[in-house]
């Protein structure tokens, strides 16, 4: 039904698309997988006309069509979600579900308009995660993703294509967006899924589309292949283990909580400790508390036996407790500045002389960490925003490492990234733990949790429902504290 | 209503005289001054004066009349932003009972240009006009330059103004025709566009100096000290005596500073305004309408005194 | 949010009305809030598509000049269609100013959409060319004559119902705009264009065609303002607009709940907004206040009421508020 | 990306220079590029300060006022260890003024960190303050005499090295406030600050700090604008620097190469726009167009500048630029 035709798109100096040639079928979920960078939003982007290609076609029903602008797609009965959800700040959930899709004239009313959209919520089982009248700009970017999906369902639509629509959700959400998923895919549409969460993949895919370097790698019926062939597929070689557990958690308390904002918990130096959740369980906002950047209510923090005050993020990076946040673009990256001096944001005051930055100390800084984590990027003068997602995350990640903390705090490290760099980033966890750091991660991709925790703490309403070491860890574990049904 | 309507004349009063002054402009230095004279004046008759300043905002000239009749004022005394919005004044004080008389700038009844206007029609005022300025400047001029004894070939007027404000526009009009009518000969003249302040003007003139490199004496003069100031500060900085500058102001604010310091400087007379007295002689005679229903006079004349560096003091300009 | 600030701009105004009422007994006579109204109204109607404009993510420097452009250009298409100075045809010379108007506001709209140049620096400069325009066609001077004609005089000066006819013209077009803002899909995808244009571009929204049409609506409204000005002062003069008005217009939206980037806005703030700062010009000019206190009073004021708008809202004091 | 802007920019200004070099021999003389420089020099210093400021994500339009605050300060302060008009203490009426217009920078910026005012109203506000207290102290009226000193008179007309004094001046602000942004600590922070305040907050950088010290430094660097305004003017005058002074150095700062959202600008950019500025205006006055023209032509010339560098970075014509 929909296909695109020798796609060509090049963004100096990468060739982001290379004579792509595919096509999804009506009633068919074609799962579209690829590293970092293989192409596959600007494929998405290009369908969606956002982008236009430099070469090839977008064919509907075999016809040609010209897609200038994202009206134009609308026009066609595409749909996309994109990676990031784009959310209208100032205006209600149900206005920004309705975006661009209200009736024309003297029409709008709001309430009516908040039944609608409440019905939707309802059908698709979100009642918990989201509520109508809430402003764009309070919404978790969890529930970002969701107003996204809510969008796309707003106008009738032959195709629609969601771009790692899961990569804040948790499993409940998730479960409920795939029941709508294949019953759109009953009723005839194209469906076209990006994710680097493979396990999903199986579950929704009925076909696998693979994008290496820009160029179709190989196109395969789900059923007749596996994870590790896919894979192999992607980047061009075996991974053999994605989780290295080498480190062994020692007694030694680095992080001691007790009673903050009602949580209590301790990280132990070479331990990883994960939060599990739901959405808006409250994970990051703990988080962002003990990284100063919220306002701690009572309680008493230890780092290494000593009390610390926290007040300000500086009190807490001072205090060897560094936080890498959930959004790395809207929180984390200096966009606009090349990668080197989003490394050496934190340890400006450890290369200066005077007050003049150490031009060669920074750059060397910088080129160690680059190197360190295998960070692709031609120089270290390249700017972050012209990184993929998984280059950006570690670019993220070496700035705190480079503060050489006590305690690390990850808040969903991996959102938005592929099997490989995912599996280079549990590694740079793994030794850090074995170095002896302390780290605390906020996941809501279970496997993640389960590969890497060395114990789970799991939340429920801004309180930790229970903690579960290795051995007694799985799914159902924690989905019923998270849940609440224990 | 149409906004035709008529209002009965102006009835008698309670015994108390409000009077309200509009200003353009004031923030400068004549109007400051005039302002004062009009409040020392207003003290010592007892009667309750509001001062306001109009900016340079014909809008806000009719919001000011409207605040004043919805005061109750009995008096409006004003220096209008803009001659044109003259006929509107007249009109609003008119529907709404207050006498009015102006200062400085005069207005006419039923013509936004008062050159067009028929004498009977003129609103009566206290002041010296634009016109009038430009006349003594370029008279002044005139009798400097004679004195100086330049060649003509060799000297250009600059003239300097903010060339959207009227009033600074008929000043500086006025004065070549006068230059000439006091026996100055035909001048290469330089017309200068600048905001009315020292810097810009400095600035204009030095670009204009630039241009004309072949000339040897000036004589500037323009809408007030500042342009004049900014003017001469600018041919001394391009390396001009100041035997070779001939400068005329007007107002004496700036030139009395130079001169009071002693020093040298091409602005060889200004013509001093005295702001004072005009704000007093109006609060009197508007005193006199409202409490003995004694006539304006058609035109009134403030002292205006032409001061040089050795008259300023006699004159008893201060600064 | 809105809620809380629409509030306490209602408190201040309040509190300026009460102050000025009891240093002042004149003041809240019925003559001299028509006073207020009439002294608002240009910065109002300029301030209410400033609202616009703003909530679609831009804003709009060149008001001023562009209303100094309509003064003149319906001033002298009156005098031209009269006998030179008077008696032309009034509906010609508002007509062809409000197409002038409108025709400026698309030649913004086109610079910063196809221009790709940012709205500030794009509407700073037409600022300077409206007004060089708006000079050059007049010579600098003040031109025509307009108060021998019936619909001058009654926008100048009429009434109905005991209401100045400038304030109804104000009261109209705010209502307009409050309805197209909040009760049509237009008004709702003006608010997700500033809220995030990117959404909105996604959405299928024509974004170039909803800037353009926004800066033609402002031009429109400021032509309007200018011949209001124009019938005012009985004849148009260049630099009408220029004393501050487009600063007032401004920060009246900023202060009644505009943001800055855009999405956040209401012409009821708006307005209330250009009240308070219009009560409080016409009451320091009653009790007398010197007018260089006046300035001092007027920021001073501005900053405490926004101050305490914030402090309401309980934002967090670090770094730049949005 | 920058190189393109400041590129476009070196050949705006090679063309103004080219073509009123064409059309008056004299324009390009060394005595008429000094012209040009000292013109610049006002804007020039508030130019470079704009910048700082503006890459922290603020901005600052009281600009104009403080300078004309320090205009009025500087002379009465002389005036006052002098005789009463001139002959008094220069660096004492240097020092306080500078003192002045830091703390008058310092309540900008708690007025906008603590306050929580967006920075486009609190500076708004305090334009209309500081011009309101710089009237009240001098009464509206010009103080002082400057040119009796010889500090005074090297300010307003001395050169070194065959370059005017007041050049100097502004070339090693420019040079500082360039080492400060591109090779001090401080500098990387307030880009990142600019650049991202979230992410610059939880880097552990303490922004109210720096908003509140790059406020104080513009309020400095305006004083020093303000006073040398006053010894070019001979005295003092309260309304020295608001004839649209912000609105110059506001231009000049995005035109070259700043964001309005902050993070983004450089020294050297905003050095070019405003002398492209100057030697178009100075150009206009040499070749003697009329002054209505000038603004026509510099509003045009202004939107076509930025277009050509637009156009140079291919970006797409939907919604409103960055
Ligand atoms: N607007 C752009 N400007 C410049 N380069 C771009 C742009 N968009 C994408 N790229 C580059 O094109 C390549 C393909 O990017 P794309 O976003 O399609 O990858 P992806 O497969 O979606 O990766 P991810 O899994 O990280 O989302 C990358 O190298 C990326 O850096
Ligand atoms: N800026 C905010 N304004 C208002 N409410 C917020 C804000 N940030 C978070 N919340 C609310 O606080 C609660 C906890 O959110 P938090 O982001 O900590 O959850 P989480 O467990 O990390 O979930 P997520 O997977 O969405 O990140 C949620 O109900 C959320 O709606
Ligand atoms: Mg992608
Ligand atoms: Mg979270």
């Amino acid at each position: 039904m929909l296909g695109v035709a020798h796609l060509s798109k090049r963004f100096d100096p990468v060739q982001a698309l290379d004579d792509v040639t595919l096509d999804f079928p009506g009633g068919t979920v074609t799962a579209l997988l690829g590293e970092n960078g293989a192409g596959k939003s600007t494929l998405v982007r290009i369908i969606d006309g956002e982008h236009l290609p430099d070469t090839g076609q977008v064919l509907l029903d075999g016809q040609p069509v010209g897609l200038h602008s994202p009206r134009d797609a609308r026009r066609h009965g595409i749909r996309v979600i994109p990676q990031e959800p784009e959310i209208v700040p100032h205006v209600s959930v149900a206005e920004n579900v309705y975006i661009g899709a209200l009736s024309k004239g003297f029409l709008f009313h709001g309430a009516s308009l908040r039944k609608r959209v409440e019905q939707h919520i309802a059908r698709l089982g979100f009642e918990r995660m989201l509520r109508p009248d809430t402003l764009g700009r309070d919404l978790t970017p969890a529930q970002r993703q969701l107003v996204e999906i809510l969008r796309a369902l707003t106008t009738p639509a032959k195709v629609i294509a969601f771009d790692e629509p899961t990569s804040s959700l948790s499993e409940h959400e998730v479960t409920a967006l795939f029941t709508l998923i294949r019953r759109l895919r009953d009723e005839g549409l194209a469906i076209i899924y990006v994710s680097h969460r493979l396990a999903e993949i199986f579950q929704i895919a009925d076909r696998i589309a693979v994008l290496r370097d820009g160029k179709v790698a190989g196109v395969v019926a789900a059923q007749e292949t596996t994870e590790r062939a896919v894979v192999s597929m992607m980047v061009g070689r075996d991974l053999t283990t994605m989780f290295a557990r080498d480190h062994v958690a020692t007694t030694e308390p680095v992080l001691e909580v007790d009673e903050v904002n009602g949580i209590s918990l301790t990280v132990h130096a070479g331990e990883v400790v994960a939060l599990a959740g739901l959405v808006g369980a409250g994970r990051s906002e703990f988080c962002r508390a003990l990284a100063g950047d919220l306002p701690i209510r009572g309680g008493s923090i230890k780092v290494d036996g000593q009390p610390v005050t926290i007040k300000h993020p500086w009190h807490a990076i001072r205090a060897g407790i560094v936080y890498a946040p959930e959004e790395r673009k809207a929180q984390a990256l200096l966009l606009g500045r090349p990668v080197r001096d989003n490394i050496v944001l934190a340890v400006l005051n450890r290369l200066r002389r005077w007050r003049f930055v150490r031009r060669r100390d920074e750059s060397e800084l910088a080129r160690h960490f680059v190197n360190r984590l295998n960070v692709r990027t031609p120089t270290v003068g390249q700017l972050v925003s012209k990184l993929s997602g998984g280059n950006q995350q570690k670019v993220v990640l070496a700035r705190w490492l480079a503060r050489q903390p006590r305690l690390l705090i990850l808040d969903e490290p991996t959102r938005g990234i592929d099997v490989g760099a995912k599996a280079e980033i549990y590694q740079i966890i793994a030794g850090l733990a074995r170095d002896g750091m302390g780290i605390l991660v906020v996941s809501s991709e279970l496997p993640e949790v389960l590969g890497l925790a060395d114990r789970i703490a799991v939340m429920k309403d801004g309180r930790v429902t229970g903690v579960l070491g290795r051995a007694e860890a799985s799914e159902e574990a924690i989905l019923s504290l998270a849940m609440g049904e224990s | 209503q149409s906004g035709k309507e008529e209002t009965p004349p102006p009835g008698g009063t309670d015994g108390k005289v409000k009077i309200y002054y509009m200003q353009k402009q004031g923030t400068q230095d004549y109007f400051l001054g005039e302002a004062k004279g009009a409040k020392d004046k207003a003290a010592a008759l007892g009667i309750e004066l509001v001062m306001v300043d109009l900016g340079n905002d014909t809008s806000k000239t009719l919001d000011a009349i409207n605040t004043a009749a919805a005061q109750k004022a009995n008096g409006i005394i004003i220096v209008v932003p803009d001659p044109s919005v003259g006929p509107a004044v007249v009109q609003a004080a008119k529907d709404k009972g207050i006498h009015l008389l102006t200062t400085d700038d005069q207005i006419c009844v039923d013509k936004p240009k008062p050159a067009d206007c028929s004498p009977d029609k003129i609103v009566p005022r206290i002041g010296f006009s634009g016109t009038q300025m430009g006349t003594e400047v370029g008279k002044k001029a005139a009798e400097l330059y004679k004195a100086a004894g330049w060649s003509p070939a060799e000297t250009a007027i600059i003239a300097a103004w903010k060339q959207d404000v009227t009033v600074c526009t008929d000043r500086v009009k006025a004065a070549l025709p006068a230059f000439k009518a006091a026996g100055g000969p035909d001048l290469k003249l330089i017309e200068v566009g600048t905001d009315n302040t020292p810097p810009d003007a400095q600035t204009k003139v030095a670009a204009t100096v630039t241009a004309n490199r072949a000339v040897k004496n000036w004589i500037v003069w323009g809408c007030n000290d500042e342009n004049v100031t900014g003017g001469v500060t600018a041919l001394e900085n391009a390396g001009y005596k100041v035997e070779n500058i001939i400068g005329v102001g007007i107002n004496g604010d700036l030139a009395c500073k130079a001169w009071s310091a002693g020093k040298a400087t091409g602005t060889k007379a200004s013509l001093w305004l005295a702001g004072h007295e005009v704000g007093s002689l109006a609060v009197q005679s508007m005193y006199d309408k409202i409490k003995n229903n004694k006539d304006f006079e058609r035109e009134a004349y403030a002292k205006t005194t032409m001061v040089t560096p050795d008259s300023y003091k006699a004159a008893g300009l201060t600064c | 949010m809105n809620r809380v600030q629409n509030l306490s701009l209602i408190g201040a105004l309040a509190g300026v009305l009460a102050v000025f009422g009891i240093l002042n007994d004149q003041y809240l006579s019925l003559s001299n809030l028509a006073v207020i109204g009439q002294a608002v109204t240009i910065a109002g109607l300029l301030a209410v598509v400033q609202t616009a404009v703003i909530i679609c993510g831009g804003i709009d420097i060149s008001v001023g000049s562009q209303a100094g452009l309509a003064a003149v250009v319906s001033s002298m298409v009156f005098a031209w269609t009269g006998d030179g100075l008077a008696n032309g045809n009034a509906f010609a010379a508002i007509g062809v100013a409000i197409v002038v108007g409108a025709a400026g506001g698309v030649v913004n709209g086109v610079i910063i959409v196809y221009g790709r140049v940012n709205a500030i620096i794009a509407t700073l400069a037409m600022l300077a060319a409206y007004k060089g325009i708006a000079q050059l066609i007049s010579g600098g001077r003040a031109q025509g004559y307009l108060l021998t004609n019936d619909l001058f005089i009654f926008i100048a000066r009429g009434s109905v119902l005991g209401v100045p006819a400038m304030i109804w013209i104000l009261g109209i077009v705010a209502l307009l705009v409050h309805l197209l803002l909040k009760t049509t899909d237009i008004g709702r995808n003006m608010y997700a264009i500033g809220g995030n244009a990117v959404a909105a571009r996604l959405a299928g929204i024509n974004i170039n065609k909803y800037i353009i049409s926004v800066y033609m609506l402002v031009g429109a409204v400021a032509a309007l303002a200018g011949i209001i000005l124009a019938a005012r002062s009985t004849a148009g003069h260049p630099t009408a607009g220029s004393e501050g008005l487009e600063l007032k217009a401004i920060t009246a939206a900023f202060l009644g709940g505009c943001a800055i980037a855009g999405g956040k806005g209401s012409i009821g703030g708006t307005l209330l907004a250009v009240t308070l700062l219009g009560a409080l010009e016409i009451g320091l000019t009653v009790v007398g206040v010197n007018p260089f206190w006046q300035n001092v009073a007027q920021g001073a004021l501005l900053v405490v009421a926004v101050v305490i708008q914030q402090r309401r809202t309980g934002d967090r004091a670090v770094g730049l508020p949005g």
